[in-house]
C-alpha cells in the first residue's frame, strides 16, 4: 500500500476522549487543593445586628482588644462583650447619644434583650481551639504588642467595621503556625510521631505568617483573678471611691482592663 | 423574679467570693440564681450560630468556663450531696459533694440521670384542669385561681396529703400548710421500697428506726435480703462502707435470699433460701448458736426456749438449706465476732415479715453485735424535718379515709400510688372517688393524669429546699438544695412547689407573709438554726454582712451539720418470745413464690421515663428496655422453656404475660419479674413497655405492722405457644446462655482466694 | 483426543462468524440485559437508602463490622484472575487452546474488577469521605495512613484494573482493524479510532507481539501481589483465623479456582448465545476442566493447611473459632462450601463427563457457589466468636446487602454482555494462527499415512506372489 | 524463662519508643474486689461523653454505644465449678463483673490499620479517634480484641427531643453517622487538667489527683484509679508498681497471688488497663 494510505489511516486516529478524560482529572485534583469548604460558613458581608465600627473603637481611640473581649486571655472563647459593657463606657459619652447605632444599643439595653450577633468565625464542633493557650504565649509570654497577636488570625482588625473572616481556618494552616512556634511552647501539636508522619515537610515548615522578633520584656504580668491576692482585692475595692464601686458592679471588673 | 432579685443585690460579692474561692482551687460553688440565662442557643444542627452574650452577667459568669453548685439529690431518699456542672447556664453534668458524708463525691446511676429528669422531654410544661371529665390545659392565673378556691382556706382536717418519702423543710412547709389548713396529721406518706417492716422492729428492738451500721468493724456481715448495694436506702453510701469492709482484712458477705440481688452477686456465699423461711432459718441458726455459744448475754427464757426447741429437720426441709450449710454459717457467725446481720426486702416481704425481722436482731443481740456495729442514734435536734418514710400502711389508711368520705380534697405530690399498687387495692377507684384530687407532678404519672388540677412543678435541680437523708451517716446532717440553673421551661412553664405551697399559706396565715420568695423562707430558716450549726460560716470578705457570709459558706458546702448531743449506747428490748414461723405449704393451683425485684436504676418505677437509666442494663440479667421473667434452669426444664419464650404468670389477682430469661441466681419455687415497667402514663420511654408485677400481688399482709407481703404471693407459669427476642446490651442469646457461664477459657475476670488476698494486702 | 479439530476452518468464515456475534442480538439477549438493569436499578436503590439513613440498616453491627460487601469484594476480585491466568500465563507457557477463549475471559477480568471495585466503597461509613483514602495533597497536610493494607487494596485495584484493560485493549488491535474495515456508523468510527490505525504490516505485528508478551509478563506477578495483598486485609489482623501465614497462596489460589469455574460457565454460556460451536470444542473445555481440577486440588490442599496448622498450633482463639464453623451456628454454610468446592470437582476426574457441556455448565455454578461461601465463611464466623466472648452474638446479612449481592451479579453479566456485543468475544486473528498450525501439523502425518498404504500394498503384492 | 527474657529484649531492642521523653502516659487501675457492678461509670460515661440512647430496637441489632460496659460472667474462665463450691446448682459465689472499655492498648491494634489515619497514638499514651477523620471502614472495630470501638450505624442524635440536647458537654463533639468511636480516658478533661497545669506554670506535669475521668469519679467503690503511670508516686503508678505489671511485658512473671493482671494480655498489645483479680473467701 501507499503513503498516502498510511498518511490517511494515521489521520483517522484521533482521540479527543483522552484529552478531556486528563483535562477533568487535572481539574478535580486541583479543586482538591482548595479548602472551598473553609469559607462555606463566611458571614462576612451578613449584615450585623449593629454595625460595629472596630476601625474607631481599636485605631481611633485604641481601646486594647481584650477590653471588650475580656475573656481571650483566661477562656477557650474570646467572649462578645456583654451590653452592660458597652453601656458601661458609652453612658460617660453624650457627645454620641444621639448616633442611630447608639441608639439602637441603648434600646437593646433597656428592654434587656441580647444583642443577636452573627458568630463570624465559627469553628466546627470538632475544633478544640483556646484563645487563652495563644493569649497567654503570645502576649505574656512574648511580650507582642496585642492587636499583632490577634491580627494573626483575625486579620488587621483596626481597619475593619464589622468582623471579617480573613483566613481560611483551616488545619494545614494551623499546623503552619504550630510547626513554626512549636518550641518551647506546651503544644501537642508538631511533637514528634505519629502526627508527624503524615504531614507534608513542605507545608509543615511554610513561610512565617508574620516576622517574630525576639521577645520583649512583657508589657506587664499575666494578671488572672485565680491567682489574685484576696488582700489585693481587698486593697483595691476599698480604695475606690463610692460611685465607681457603685458602678463597678456592671462594669469590667479586672483593673487590668482599665490599666493597659 | 424573686431569685434574681434576692441575687443582685449581693452580686458584687458574689464575684469577690467567687475569686477568693477560686484562689483556693476549690470548685466555685455559689447560688445558681440570676446568672444562668441560657446564651447560646445550642443547635448541633445549623453550623451558622448566634452569639447572644448576656445583657448583663453575674461578674464571675465567664462563658467556656465552668462552675460548679453545690445542691441535694432527690432521685431517692437516700439524698446524696451533688455538685451541678454548669456552663452557659446549662447545668451539664452531676457530680457527686466530697463534702457529703452520705456519698462523699461519688453518685450512682440513678443520681447521674437527674439530669434527664430535669431535661425530660415529657416534662408537664402546663397546669391542667378537669373539664368536662378530662385534663385540659389552661393559663396559670386559671389554675391558681382554682387551687387557692379549693386550697386557700381553712377546712377542719378535710384536705388529705398524699407525699413520697419527704424530710427537710418540705416537710415543715407541708406539714404546717396542713396545720393551718386545719387538717392536722393528714400526711400520709406512701413509698415502696424503704423497708417499713425492717424501721418497726428497729423502732421497738433498739429503740430508733434507723440505727447505725457498722461495716468497717463488721468482720462478717450476714444479709437476709438485705440488697444494700442496689435498692436498700443509701446505695451509694452502703457501697463505700462495703469496700472499707472488703479491704484487708477482709471481711466475709453470706447473702441469704430466694432471688440474687446485686448484693446477692458480690456475696461471698449466696444461700437460696425458699421465700418465707428466713425467720426459720434465722431462728435455727440462733438455736445452734445457743447451743455452742460459751457465754450468752442475759437473755429470757421463752426466748431460750424458742429457740431450743427449733427442730433442725423440720427446719431444714422448710429452708432448703441442709444442716451442713447452717452449721458452717453458724460456726463462721461465731468466730467472726463482730459481725453484723441484716433483713431487708425480701425476709421482711412476707406475712411473717416482723417475726423473721425480730429473729434477725435477736441474732444480732446474741452474737453481741449490738453496741459493736449497730451503733447508737442522737436525739433528733429537728424532729420535724427527719425525714418521714412511709408505706403500705399509710396508704390503706390514705384510701380508708378517702372511702369513708373524710376527705373532700386530696393533694398527691412525688408519689405513684396507682402505678405501684396492687390492682386488689383498686387506686384508680379510690381516685374517682375522691371529690377534687390536687395533683403537684413533673412528669404526667398516673396518678397525676387522674388529678382534678395539675400543677406542674420544677425539678429538684430547679428548686429550693432542704434534705434530710433516709441513712443518716452521720447523725444531725440536714442537706441544702438550691436551683442550679433557671427554670427550663421559664417561669410560664413550671413553678415552684415551695413558691406555690408558701402562696397558699400565706392566704391561711399571716404569719408566712414575711417571706416574699420561698428562697427567703429556706434562707431565714437556715439563718435561724445557725446557732445549732456546727462551725457555721463566717464573714470572710470585706462588705460582706454576717448573714450573707452564712448563707454564702453553708451553700457552697451544700449542707450542715447540726450539733448534736452524744448518743446514749442502745438499750435493746428483748421479745419474750417470736411467732413460731408459718409452715410454708404446697399450692397445686400457684406452686410457685413470685418476687418483684427492685433495681438500681429503675427504682420502684418512677425513673423508668430515664433513658439512660432504661439503657442501663439489668446488673444481673443485663437486659435493656423491657421485662422478663427470671426462672430457674431446672424450673425452666420442668415447664419445658427457654430464654425468651412468652409465658403466662397467673396469681389469684390476675396474670402477666412476659418473657423467659433462664437465670441460674434464683430459688427454683420462686419466679422474679422486675419492677420499674408497666407504665399506662409517664412519657414516651415509659409508656406501654413491659409490665409490673405488683399488679398481681396478692392480698397478703404482713401480721403485725400491716405493711404488703409484696413477697409473699404465689403464681402460676403456664407457656404461651410465642416468643421474642431478649435484649441484652451483650447482645443475642449467645450470650446469655453459653459463653458467660464460663468466660469461654479466656481469663476475662480472675480470681483468688481471700487468704491469698489478705496475705499478699498485708505484705504490701 | 486428538489434536486435528479445527484444521478445516475457512478464515473466511471465522471472521464472518466472529463479526456476526457482533450483528442483531437474538430476543435471549435482551431479555438477559433486561433483568440484569433491573437488578441493578435496585441495587441502586438499595444503597441509595443505605447512603440516608446510615450502614445500620444493612444489618451489620458490633462485632460484624464486616459482612458481604467484603466478602463480595473478594469473591469479585478472585473471579479476575482467570482471565489474566489464561491469557498471560497460558501465552508465556505456548498453550495454543487458550486462543478461541482468552479474549472473553480477559474482558471477564476486567469486568470483575470493575464489580469488586465497588464494594469498598458501599462499605465505607462516610462514602462521601472517600477521597481520603488516597494519598494526594490537600490542605490538610496530611497522607493517608500507609501501614493500612485497606491502603494497598486500593493502590493494588487500581493497578490491576489499568494493566488488564491495557492488556485486553492491545490485544484487541488487530481483531479491531477487522471490525474496522467490516463496520459502518458509529462502529466504524469507534473501531477506527481504537484501532489506532493498524494496517497489519510486519513492523506492527513485530511490536505488537513484544508489547503484548511484555504486558503478559508484567500482568503475571501483578495478578498474585494483588490477591495476596487482599489476602493481607484478613491476615494483617489479629483476628483469630484472619491472621493467618498461609493466607495469600490459598487466596490466590481460590481465585484461580473461581475463575476457572466462571470461564467454564461463560464458555457454555458463549457458546449456546453465538453458536461459537466450531472454535468452542469439547477438546477445549476438556484442557480447561483438567486445568481446573488441578487448581481445585491446589486450593483444597491449601484448605487443609489453614485448618491443620490452626489445630495442631493449639491456640485457644483460633481453635475456638474453627469448631464454631463446623458445629457453630455457621456449619451449614462451612459444610456446603465443603461440599460444592471439595467434594464437586472430582466429577470432573471422569471423562464422560468433562465432556458434557451442560453438566460441567451446572458444576461450574456449584463450584462458584462454593467459592461464595468461602468468602462468606471467612469473614463472619471469625468475627462471630471472637476474642470477647462478651460480645459474641451471630448475625445474617440483611436484605440491603443481598440486594446489592445481587445487583453486583447483574452489573457484571450487563458489562460482560454490552461488551461482547460491541467487541470480538473470540480472537479472530489468534484463532486463524491456531488453524493455520493445526492445517501443517495434520497435513503432516496425512502424508504419513499414504506411505503406510503403500508399504501394505506391497506386502499383499508379495503374498499373492 | 532466660529464652524468653532474651526474645522479649529482642523485641524491644526492635521496636523504638517514640514518647520516650513524653512527661504523660496515661493509666487506669480496676479493682474487681471493690467493683460491685452497679454501673454508676456506665452512666456518667454517658452523661459526659454525649453518648446517644438508642433504643430497645437499636440494642437488640447489637448497634448500642456504651463506651463502658460491665460484664457479668457465671463462673471461672476455665469452666471448673467457681472456686470450691462443686455440683451446685446455684451460683453460690456470686457473680463475675468486669467494666470493659477502651484499654488504649501502646501495641494498638486498630491503630496501624486505619487507612486515614483517623486512629493514632498520642504523646501521652492515649489511643486517640480523630472523629471528623473517620472514613468509616471500620477495619479497626474488628481489630480491637475487646470490641470496645463502637461505630454510628445511624445519625443517632437526631432522635434527641428537646430540651435533652440542653444537656450535651460543648467539650466534646457530637458524632453523626459513619463515625467509629470509643472512651478516651475522658480525654477534654485531661485536656483541662493540663490547660490547669499550664495556668499554675508547671506544664508538663499534672498533679495526680488533679482531675478524674468520669467513671472513675462516679464509682461508689472507688474501684477506679486513674493517673499518670510515668510519674513515679502516681496512685496508679504505685498500684502497678506494687501488683507487678510492667506496662511493655506481654508475660508478667509473677506469683499466681499477686493480684495485677491484663485482659488478653498474650496478645501483647500492652493495654494501659490493669485489673486486680476478684476476690472470693472460700472459708464461707
Amino acid at each position: 500500500m501507499s503513503m498516502s494510505n498510511v498518511a490517511s489511516s494515521w489521520k483517522r486516529v484521533k482521540a479527543p476522549w483522552s484529552f478531556k478524560l486528563t483535562r477533568t482529572i487535572f481539574l478535580i485534583t486541583m479543586g482538591l487543593l482548595i479548602p472551598v469548604g473553609a469559607w462555606a460558613d463566611d458571614v462576612s458581608d451578613a449584615p450585623q445586628p449593629i454595625e460595629f465600627p472596630h476601625n474607631r473603637h481599636a485605631s481611633k481611640f485604641k481601646i486594647n482588644c481584650m477590653y471588650c473581649h475580656t475573656y481571650a486571655r483566661r477562656s477557650k472563647v474570646a467572649g462578645i462583650p456583654p451590653v452592660a459593657k458597652c453601656i458601661g463606657c458609652h453612658e460617660h459619652i453624650p457627645s454620641v447619644r444621639n448616633k442611630p447605632r447608639i441608639k439602637k444599643l441603648f434600646s437593646y439595653w433597656e428592654q434587656k434583650k441580647p444583642i443577636p450577633w452573627l458568630k463570624v468565625h465559627d469553628m466546627p464542633d470538632f475544633v478544640y481551639f483556646t484563645h487563652k493557650r495563644h493569649i497567654q504565649r503570645f502576649i505574656f509570654k512574648d511580650g507582642r504588642p496585642t492587636q499583632q497577636v490577634c491580627g494573626m488570625c483575625h486579620g488587621d482588625v483596626k481597619t475593619f467595621t464589622v468582623g471579617k473572616k480573613v483566613r481560611a481556618m483551616t488545619m494545614g494552616w494551623c499546623l503552619s503556625c504550630h510547626k513554626q512556634f512549636e518550641e518551647g511552647s506546651g503544644s501537642d501539636i508538631g511533637k514528634p510521631a505519629p502526627a508527624e508522619r503524615w504531614m507534608i515537610p513542605v507545608a509543615a515548615t511554610d513561610k512565617p505568617l508574620m516576622k517574630v522578633d525576639h521577645p520583649q520584656p512583657a508589657v506587664l504580668n499575666p494578671e488572672r483573678p485565680e491567682t489574685m491576692k484576696l488582700s489585693q482585692i481587698k486593697k483595691l475595692s476599698e480604695r475606690l471611691p463610692a460611685k465607681v464601686k457603685e458602678h463597678l458592679v456592671h462594669a469590667p471588673h479586672d483593673c487590668w482592663q482599665c490599666h493597659i | 423574679m424573686s431569685q434574681n432579685k434576692s441575687s443582685n443585690d449581693w452580686s458584687r460579692r458574689n464575684f469577690l467570693k467567687a475569686m477568693g474561692l477560686g484562689g483556693a482551687g476549690s470548685a466555685l460553688v455559689l447560688s445558681g440564681c440570676g446568672d444562668t440565662d441560657i446564651i447560646n442557643a445550642v443547635d448541633i444542627e445549623v453550623r451558622k450560630e448566634k452569639v447572644e452574650p448576656q445583657v448583663d452577667p453575674q461578674d464571675f459568669v465567664r462563658p467556656g468556663i465552668e462552675m460548679y453548685y453545690a445542691s441535694t439529690c432527690r432521685q431517692c431518699p437516700a439524698g446524696c450531696g451533688i455538685h451541678a456542672r454548669i456552663r452557659q447556664g446549662r447545668v451539664l453534668k452531676l457530680e457527686g459533694n466530697p463534702a457529703s458524708p452520705v456519698n462523699a463525691g461519688r453518685l450512682c446511676p440513678m443520681g447521674q440521670a437527674g439530669l434527664q429528669g430535669h431535661y425530660n422531654p415529657d416534662r408537664l410544661t402546663k397546669p391542667m384542669l378537669r373539664k368536662g371529665g378530662k385534663l385540659v390545659e389552661v393559663s396559670w392565673d386559671e389554675a391558681m385561681d382554682a387551687l387557692i378556691k379549693r386550697m386557700g382556706k381553712k377546712k377542719s382536717s378535710r384536705i388529705a396529703w398524699l407525699n413520697g418519702a419527704v424530710s427537710g423543710h418540705q416537710r415543715a412547709l407541708i406539714e404546717s400548710y396542713l396545720a393551718a389548713a386545719g387538717s392536722t396529721g393528714n400526711l400520709f406518706v406512701f413509698d415502696t421500697l424503704p423497708p417499713a417492716v425492717g424501721h418497726a422492729v428497729n423502732e421497738s428492738m433498739l429503740g430508733h428506726a434507723m440505727p447505725k451500721f457498722n461495716f468497717e468493724r463488721a468482720r462478717l456481715i450476714m444479709s437476709f435480703g438485705a440488697d444494700f448495694l442496689g435498692t436498700w436506702m443509701s446505695p451509694v453510701h452502703f457501697a463505700r462502707e462495703y469496700a472499707r469492709f472488703r479491704d484487708a482484712p477482709r471481711g466475709t458477705l453470706i447473702q441469704i435470699e430466694s432471688k440474687m440481688t446485686l448484693t446477692g452477686a458480690n456475696a461471698d456465699r449466696w444461700i437460696a433460701v425458699r421465700p418465707g423461711s428466713e425467720q426459720m432459718l434465722a431462728m435455727a441458726l440462733g438455736s445452734i448458736i445457743v447451743n455452742e455459744l460459751e457465754t450468752l448475754p442475759e437473755i429470757s427464757n421463752p426466748l431460750v426456749q424458742v429457740l431450743a426447741d427449733v427442730d433442725m429437720t423440720e427446719a431444714t426441709r422448710i429452708t432448703g438449706v441442709d444442716s451442713r450449710t447452717m452449721h458452717k454459717l453458724a460456726r463462721l457467725l461465731i468466730r467472726h465476732s463482730p459481725s453484723l446481720i441484716l433483713s431487708g426486702a425480701s425476709a421482711e416481704g412476707n406475712e411473717n415479715g416482723y417475726q423473721t425481722a425480730t429473729a434477725v436482731h435477736v441474732l444480732n443481740y446474741i452474737l453481741g453485735n449490738v453496741g459493736k456495729t449497730i451503733e447508737p442514734r442522737a436525739k433528733d435536734v429537728f424532729p420535724q424535718l427527719t425525714p418521714r418514710m412511709g408505706g403500705w400502711k399509710e396508704l390503706s389508711n390514705f384510701t380508708d379515709g378517702v372511702k369513708s368520705g373524710r376527705f373532700d380534697t386530696v393533694v398527691t405530690y412525688g408519689t405513684n400510688p396507682v402505678y405501684q399498687a396492687p390492682d386488689f387495692m383498686k387506686m384508680d377507684a379510690v381516685f374517682k372517688k375522691t371529690p377534687y384530687h390536687v395533683a403537684f407532678a413533673q412528669f404526667p404519672d398516673e396518678t397525676s393524669l387522674m388529678a382534678d388540677i395539675v400543677i406542674p412543678v420544677h425539678s429538684y435541680l430547679e428548686e429550693w429546699g432542704t434534705d434530710m437523708p433516709a441513712y443518716a451517716a452521720e447523725d444531725g446532717q440536714l442537706s441544702l438544695q438550691q436551683p442550679v440553673m433557671n427554670p427550663v421551661f421559664g417561669d410560664a412553664g413550671t413553678r415552684s412547689f415551695g413558691e406555690v405551697l408558701l402562696g397558699l399559706l400565706k392566704r391561711l396565715d399571716k404569719k408566712y407573709k414575711r417571706w416574699n420568695s420561698h428562697s427567703d423562707y429556706i434562707r431565714e430558716a437556715m439563718w435561724n438554726m445557725r446557732d445549732a450549726i456546727v462551725n457555721a460560716p463566717k464573714p470572710e470578705l470585706p462588705g460582706q454582712t454576717k448573714e450573707d457570709a452564712y448563707w454564702q459558706g453553708i451553700l457552697s458546702q451544700g449542707l450542715v451539720r447540726i450539733k448534736v448531743a452524744k448518743a446514749k449506747s442502745i438499750k435493746v428490748h428483748l421479745p419474750d418470745t417470736i411467732k413460731s414461723p408459718p409452715v410454708i405449704k404446697e399450692d397445686a393451683t400457684y406452686p410457685y413464690h413470685m418476687i418483684p425485684s427492685a433495681r438500681l436504676g429503675l427504682w420502684d418505677g418512677r425513673h423508668a421515663n430515664l433513658p439512660w437509666l432504661q439503657e442501663l442494663p439489668d446488673q444481673l440479667a443485663e437486659v435493656v428496655w423491657d421485662s422478663w421473667v427470671e426462672i430457674h434452669p431446672k424450673t425452666a426444664e420442668k415447664l419445658d422453656v427457654e430464654t425468651g419464650d412468652l409465658v403466662k404468670v397467673t396469681s389469684s389477682q390476675g396474670s402477666l404475660e412476659v418473657k423467659v430469661l433462664v437465670f441460674p441466681g434464683i430459688h427454683p419455687e420462686v419466679v422474679a419479674i422486675p419492677m420499674g415497667q408497666g407504665h399506662t402514663e409517664y412519657g414516651r420511654y415509659a409508656k406501654g413497655r413491659g409490665v409490673n408485677p405488683y399488679k398481681i400481688l396478692a392480698p397478703k399482709f404482713d401480721k403485725e405492722t400491716g405493711e404488703l407481703a409484696s413477697h409473699g404471693t404465689r403464681v402460676s407459669v403456664t407457656k404461651i405457644a410465642d416468643r421474642g427476642p431478649i435484649v441484652t446490651l451483650a447482645h443475642g442469646d449467645l450470650v446469655l446462655e453459653s459463653n458467660t457461664s464460663i468466660q469461654a477459657g479466656r481469663e476475662i475476670v480472675k480470681t483468688v482466694t481471700a487468704k491469698q488476698f489478705n496475705r499478699t494486702e498485708e505484705e504490701a | 483426543m486428538d489434536t486435528h479439530t479445527m484444521k478445516d476452518i475457512e478464515w473466511a468464515k471465522i471472521n464472518k462468524d466472529v463479526l456476526n456475534s457482533l450483528e442483531k442480538p437474538r430476543k435471549t439477549f435482551w431479555v438477559v440485559i433486561g433483568v440484569c438493569a433491573l437488578l441493578v436499578l435496585c441495587g441502586a436503590a438499595a444503597e441509595a437508602y443505605q447512603y440516608q439513613e446510615g450502614l445500620g440498616v444493612a444489618l451489620m453491627n458490633r462485632p460484624h463490622f464486616w459482612q458481604l460487601y467484603i466478602s463480595n469484594f473478594v469473591f469479585w476480585i478472585g473471579m479476575s484472575h482467570s482471565g489474566t491466568l489464561l491469557s498471560a500465563i497460558l501465552l508465556l507457557t505456548k498453550a495454543d487452546w487458550r486462543k478461541p477463549i482468552y479474549r472473553f475471559a480477559e474482558a471477564m477480568t476486567l469486568f470483575s474488577i470493575l464489580t469488586a471495585a465497588i464494594f469498598p466503597v458501599i462499605h465505607l461509613g462516610r462514602v462521601w469521605d472517600m477521597y481520603w483514602v488516597l494519598p494526594y495533597p490537600n490542605q490538610r497536610t496530611i497522607w493517608p495512613n500507609f501501614r493500612s493494607p485497606l491502603l494497598w487494596d486500593a493502590a493494588a485495584i487500581t493497578t490491576y484494573a489499568t494493566s488488564s484493560a491495557l492488556f485486553l485493549y492491545i490485544g484487541m488491535i488487530p481483531d479491531l482493524a477487522i471490525c474496522r474495515d467490516n463496520a459502518k456508523g458509529w462502529r466504524k468510527k469507534l473501531y477506527t479510532t481504537l484501532s489506532l490505525g493498524w494496517m497489519g504490516r510486519a513492523r506492527e505485528w513485530m511490536a505488537f507481539r513484544k508489547t503484548y508478551v511484555l504486558l503478559a509478563c508484567f500482568l503475571v506477578p501483578l495478578a498474585v501481589s494483588v490477591h495476596s495483598i487482599v489476602a493481607s486485609d484478613f491476615a494483617m489482623s489479629i483476628m483469630p483465623d484472619w491472621h493467618i501465614t498461609s493466607f495469600p497462596p490459598y487466596f490466590v489460589a481460590g481465585a484461580l479456582y473461581s475463575g476457572c469455574a466462571a470461564i467454564i460457565t461463560l464458555f457454555v454460556m458463549l457458546r449456546y448465545i453465538f453458536k461459537f460451536e466450531a472454535y468452542m470444542t469439547t477438546e477445549i473445555l476438556d484442557k480447561t476442566a483438567k486445568l481446573t481440577f488441578a487448581i481445585a486440588m491446589v486450593w483444597n490442599y491449601l484448605n487443609l493447611t489453614e485448618y491443620a496448622s490452626i489445630w495442631y498450633s493449639n491456640d485457644m482463639f483460633e481453635k475456638e473459632v474453627l469448631l464454631e464453623k463446623f458445629f457453630g451456628p455457621y456449619a451449614l454454610v462451612v459444610w456446603v462450601m465443603l461440599f460444592c468446592a471439595t467434594v464437586a470437582p472430582f466429577a470432573m476426574a471422569f471423562e464422560k463427563f468433562r465432556h458434557n457441556m451442560w453438566a460441567m455448565f451446572w458444576l461450574s455454578l456449584v463450584i462458584q457457589l462454593g467459592m461464595w461461601l468461602e468468602r462468606f465463611q471467612i469473614v463472619s464466623p471469625p468475627l462471630a466468636s471472637n476474642h470477647e466472648p462478651w460480645t459474641w452474638n451471630v448475625v445474617w446479612p440483611g436484605a440491603v446487602q443481598l440486594t446489592l449481592t445481587l445487583a453486583s451479579f447483574g452489573w457484571f453479566t450487563m458489562l460482560f454482555l454490552t461488551f461482547c456485543k460491541v467487541f470480538p468475544s473470540v480472537s479472530m486473528y489468534e484463532v486463524k494462527e491456531m488453524v493455520f498450525h493445526r492445517r501443517k501439523a495434520s497435513s503432516r502425518s496425512e502424508m504419513d499415512d499414504l506411505q503406510k498404504i503403500k508399504e501394505d500394498m506391497i506386502k499383499t503384492e508379495e503374498g499373492l506372489a | 524463662m532466660a529464652l524468653k527474657r532474651m526474645l522479649e529484649n529482642w523485641s524491644r531492642l526492635r521496636q523504638r519508643d517514640y514518647y520516650e521523653n513524653e512527661p504523660y502516659m496515661w493509666g487506669m487501675s480496676i479493682d474487681l474486689n471493690k467493683c460491685i457492678g452497679c454501673g454508676a461509670c456506665v452512666t456518667a460515661c454517658y452523661a459526659e461523653n454525649n453518648l446517644p440512647v438508642v433504643g430497645k430496637d437499636h440494642c437488640s441489632r447489637g448497634h448500642s454505644m456504651h463506651w463502658m460496659r460491665i460484664e457479668r460472667y457465671w463462673g471461672e474462665p476455665h469452666g471448673d465449678a467457681d472456686i470450691d463450691i462443686k455440683e451446685s446448682e446455684y451460683p453460690e459465689r456470686g457473680a463475675h463483673y468486669i467494666p470493659m472499655m477502651c484499654q488504649q492498648c501502646n501495641h494498638a491494634p486498630c491503630e496501624p490499620v486505619c487507612p486515614v489515619a483517623a486512629t493514632y497514638h498520642s504523646p501521652d499514651g492515649l489511643n486517640t479517634q480523630v472523629y471528623n477523620r473517620c472514613v468509616g471502614s471500620r477495619y479497626c472495630g474488628n481489630n480491637c480484641p475487646y470490641k470496645v470501638r463502637y461505630f454510628n450505624y445511624f445519625s443517632f442524635w437526631k432522635n434527641l427531643p428537646h430540651p435533652l440536647e440542653m444537656q450535651l458537654n460543648p467539650d466534646l463533639s457530637v458524632r453523626d453517622k459513619g463515625i467509629m468511636e470509643k472512651c478516651t480516658f475522658c480525654v477534654q478533661r485531661i485536656r483541662d487538667a493540663k490547660d490547669k497545669a499550664n495556668d499554675e506554670g508547671h506544664p508538663h506535669s499534672v498533679k495526680d489527683g488533679s482531675f478524674m475521668t468520669a467513671c472513675q469519679q462516679s464509682c461508689p467503690t472507688e474501684a477506679i484509679a486513674f493517673g499518670n503511670l510515668k510519674d513515679a508516686d502516681s496512685k496508679v503508678a504505685k498500684l502497678w508498681e506494687e501488683h507487678q505489671v510492667e506496662l511493655n511485658r506481654h508475660e508478667q512473671d509473677k506469683a499466681e497471688d499477686i493480684r495485677g493482671y491484663r485482659v488478653l494480655e498474650e496478645l501483647n498489645v500492652e493495654p494501659c488497663v490493669m485489673y486486680l483479680d476478684r476476690v472470693r473467701d472460700t472459708q464461707a
